[in-house]
């Protein structure tokens, strides 16, 4: 199949849409809206192009700059890169429609600004689920990162605590990738993964493979909060404005994830020993079983809408973690499905709390959500279909993923991690029925609803909020019924060699 | 363990008529010298990254030796958001420019179908139009940085 | 809090010792990275793009994509500076 | 003894950045100033640089910056000149390790002048009261 600059267009389409956003947005305050989501859904379209050919023809590699593989930098759009290109522009677009909303009343005047960041984070994205050279994953990390820390620094309360914090653990992350990176080229002499995974192998595998196996993979665990290293996440998200918590949120860690399969699998392969030493794996198994236990715990503890969820998402790391290095087919589907139905729910998630927040106000203590299924009925059913799949009822698509990591899970023999999902099912059932049952059941307190910030408005969040909001409560229903051909015909061919 | 926060720029420094006229003088050789390490790039040490932050420091020097707004008279808020951005827009616009006359990202011998000097002399051209970009935008993001984190942003009084 | 820290970068310093075990020694001109992949830029980067000096070579064409990221990394660096310092309240 | 001791000459460079690596490590993770901490990972970042500059250097080695006419009339022998990979690689970690310096810094900037201290314990007391 000749390669194509389509997917090139996608990546390059935020890029320049952030330039011309960052000029106009001084000018015109009604610009940038436009040129954002003309942006977005170019990019999406193109995703969605490339995907299509690489379904029908199988997919390719790219050099860009035209030179050959191991000199200039190589891009693969395989099975899994385009479906993860396409998943994350589809996000970005949902996320943007809703956002431009909400940044328009969160924060006027610095609009181009915050729109800036969020199409350059895009971008960068984009770049990681395509990259196919380890130093370039590490600019793009930083990319990502540093527009995340300042969309963090743009939000409420102690936001800029978070934000530093997250810049201490986030480059300490990064700093450790490079390290480990820096240790493959001493060894190696090339940073291309085709060529490292062709090298690998001839090296006998001694004390500096193994160091740098760790401290990449240690690096990527800090950026994806992965349990024990995941101290900076539930306050640097919940304290993001809601507009960029539904691209953040969906995406950094998934795509970090995607990261850690491509390191694992691409570079080194299932049949490094690190990954087949029984021992090794059981530990980070059973790590990311007791993460998923204990980030439900903290779940249960919390009383805010925002913190909740985000102890859910880093139980959710637990789950594609130990996923992958369940390493058997079972699990390894269970974890790249994962990764987009998360994403989803993830997206439907933050997209309600934003609806939520645009008629509550800042403040989502559980005690203001009260009465809400008769204020936002529409809201709170996509909330509760996206609770569903989170507790992993069919046939929403949460249901499909988990069963997957299940079998995984059994037929590896690893029941702590088995246990540990069902756990978390329950937990999720607790926490996502308490949440409803508050809002469908308790009538509003009037002597404290309203009364602090203004009067909100009463009645549905806008349309521009809905809409991304009922797209993705009915991609979860539509992923989840799509479960078979995904597998079929996208994951099965992202399964490395030899699992 | 209690450590002095106190401003810079709340000591008593008077201007001095040296520091003056050295920096007066120097200036415009610094920034010459910014501008040879961009464009000499291709032929010793040097490049966009190097040359920008040479150029950058000018306008830091500019500030510290008189005060913050005499470097926004030579160097507007507005010029640099508009150099920034377009210095790295000719990076990525050359990138997609080549994409679109039919080679792939980035791959600048994909220009000789503007100008017929060759592919490899185009790669030549290529490095040397992409560091330009970047040595527009290191420039500008360089005098900006110092401006903000000097001022707390609200460019009044500098360092 | 000072003891993880402590003994969290012991380890991390162990380790790393422990892998430059199988490092060539400083300067061996025999080092895999001295072998593998540059010496192709070093010979080509007069005859392929005409640029005596490979560091710019390099940096601005084989591996350009890196070099636009870097780009984009201080181009946003600078809009964070922005946004974070240039705004009124406290 | 004498063994390990030849193994350390032989590549001391390693030795120093680690030593310098796990100083930063050491000062991001374990200390209370925030400054601090931004040093530390500044001085991480420095090692890191260290650790892949050294490991392009070629004992005898000339710099990577040719001359035209004669390589392309003679041809170049690869192996009396420095690595220049590593060269641009840390070019672009310098660029990202000032990026996230301007970004760090503007952040404590806006902490110091909200919370009236840049020492994390009394901060993270104020911002949960």
């Amino acid at each position: 199949m000749t390669p194509t600059n389509l997917h090139m267009y996608a990546l390059a389409a935020p890029l320049i849409g952030a330039f011309a956003v960052m000029v106009a947005g001084r000018y015109s305050r009604r610009a940038v809206a436009p040129i954002v989501l003309g942006v977005l859904s170019f990019s999406f379209a193109a995703a969605l192009a490339v995907f299509l050919r690489v379904l029908s023809g199988g997919g390719f590699r790219y050099v860009v700059g035209n030179w050959l593989a191991p000199y200039g930098i190589e891009l693969s759009v395989d099975h899994l890169g385009s479906l993860m290109q396409v998943l994350v522009s589809g996000v970005a677009l949902t996320a943007s429609v809703s956002a431009v909303q909400s940044v328009a009343a969160d924060l006027e005047d610095r609009q181009h600004l915050f729109f800036t960041l969020y199409l350059i984070l895009i971008a960068g994205l984009h770049g990681l689920v395509l990259t196919a050279d380890a130093f370039n994953v590490y600019v793009l990390l930083e990319i990502a990162s540093i527009t995340a820390y300042g969309l963090i620094a743009l939000g409420r309360g102690r936001a800029i605590v978070s934000s530093f914090n997250y810049v201490i653990m986030g480059s300490t992350g990064a700093c450790f990738y490079l390290l480990g990176i820096g240790y493959l080229y001493i060894l190696t002499g090339t940073l291309n993964m085709a060529d490292l995974a062709r090298i690998i192998p001839t090296l006998q595998s001694g004390p500096a493979l193994a160091t740098a196996f760790s401290f990449c993979l240690v690096g990527l665990w800090i950026k994806m909060a992965f349990f024990p290293l995941h101290v900076w996440l539930p306050n640097a998200y919940s304290d993001m404005p809601d507009g960029a918590a539904v691209l953040v949120a969906p995406l950094m860690t998934k795509v970090t994830v995607y990261l850690m399969i491509r390191f694992m699998f691409s570079i080194f392969s299932p049949a490094y020993e690190f990954i087949q030493h029984a021992g090794v794996q059981h530990i980070v198994v059973n790590v990311a079983a007791v993460g998923i236990v204990c980030a439900s715990a903290l779940a249960l503890g919390q009383k805010d809408l925002r913190r909740m969820l985000t102890y859910v998402i880093v139980a959710e790391v637990g789950y594609m973690v130990g996923g992958v290095w369940l390493a058997n087919a079972q699990g390894m589907t269970g974890a790249i499905l994962h990764i987009v139905n998360d994403a989803l729910m993830t997206l439907c998630l933050f997209l309600a709390v934003s609806a939520m927040a645009s008629r509550v106000g800042g403040d989502l203590g559980f005690e203001h959500l009260r009465g809400l299924f008769r204020r936002m009925p529409v809201t709170m059913a996509a909330l509760s279909v996206a609770a569903l799949s989170m507790i992993g009822v069919p046939p929403t698509c949460g249901f499909f993923s988990k069963w997957y990591l299940l079998l995984g899970g059994i037929q590896a023999g690893q029941w702590l991690y088995a246990g540990a999902l069902i756990f978390s099912s329950l937990v999720n059932a607790v926490l996502f029925f308490r949440v409803i049952e508050i809002a469908y059941f308790r009538t509003p307190d009037e002597s404290r609803n309203g009364q602090g910030h203004g009067t909100p408005p009463a009645g549905e969040a806008p349309a521009m909020m809905l809409q991304p909001l009922v797209v993705s409560a009915a991609a979860l229903i539509a992923v989840g019924l799509a479960t078979g051909p995904l597998v079929q015909n996208v994951i099965r061919f992202a399964l490395p060699g030899g699992i | 363990m209690k450590t002095d926060y106190s401003l810079p720029q709340d000591r008593p420094i008077g201007p001095s008529l040296i520091i003056e006229v050295a920096v007066r003088t120097m200036i415009p050789f610094i920034q010459l010298f910014g501008l040879y390490v961009i464009a000499h790039g291709h032929y010793s040490p040097g490049g966009g990254f190097q040359g920008g932050v040479v150029l950058g420091a000018s306008f830091i020097l500019m500030a510290i030796a008189f005060d913050l707004k005499t470097s926004l008279r030579f160097f507007s808020l507005r010029a640099n958001a508009v150099m920034a951005s377009s210095g790295v827009f000719i990076y990525t616009g050359t990138g997609v420019l080549c994409a679109l006359l039919g080679g792939l990202f980035l791959d600048y011998s994909a220009m000789d179908a503007l100008l017929a000097l060759g592919p490899v002399e185009w790669r030549s051209m290529g490095v040397f139009i992409v560091e330009l970009g970047v040595g527009l935008a290191v420039t500008a993001i360089m005098a900006s940085l110092f401006w903000d984190l000097s001022s707390g942003g609200d460019m009044e009084k500098g360092l | 809090m000072k003891r993880i820290a402590l003994v969290s970068t012991l380890l991390a310093g162990a380790l790393l010792i422990w892998g430059t075990r199988d490092f060539p020694p400083w300067g061996d001109p025999n080092a895999p990275a001295s072998l593998h992949v540059s010496p192709t830029y070093i010979e080509g980067t007069v005859k392929d793009t005409s640029i005596p000096n490979a560091v710019t070579s390099v940096l601005g064409d084989y591996r350009g994509y890196d070099t636009m990221f870097e780009t984009i990394v201080i181009f946003c660096a600078g809009i964070v500076v922005v946004s974070v310092l240039r705004r009124p309240d406290a | 003894m004498e063994a390990i001791l030849d193994e350390i000459i032989a590549k001391y460079n390693y030795w120093i950045y680690v030593v310098l690596m796990m100083i930063g490590f050491y000062a991001m993770i374990g200390k209370n100033n925030l400054v601090k901490k931004l040093l530390g990972m500044n001085i991480f970042q420095t090692a890191i640089i260290l650790m892949f500059i050294s490991s392009g250097v070629k004992k005898g080695g000339l710099i990577p910056v040719l001359d035209k006419q004669a390589a392309l009339e003679h041809g170049v022998n690869a192996a009396l000149i420095n690595n220049p990979v590593p060269h641009v690689l840390m070019l672009t970690a310098i660029v990202v390790s000032v990026s996230v310096t301007g970004v760090a810094l503007a952040l404590i900037q806006r902490i110091h002048r909200r919370y009236g201290t840049l020492e994390e314990n009394e901060i993270l007391e104020k911002a949960d009261r």
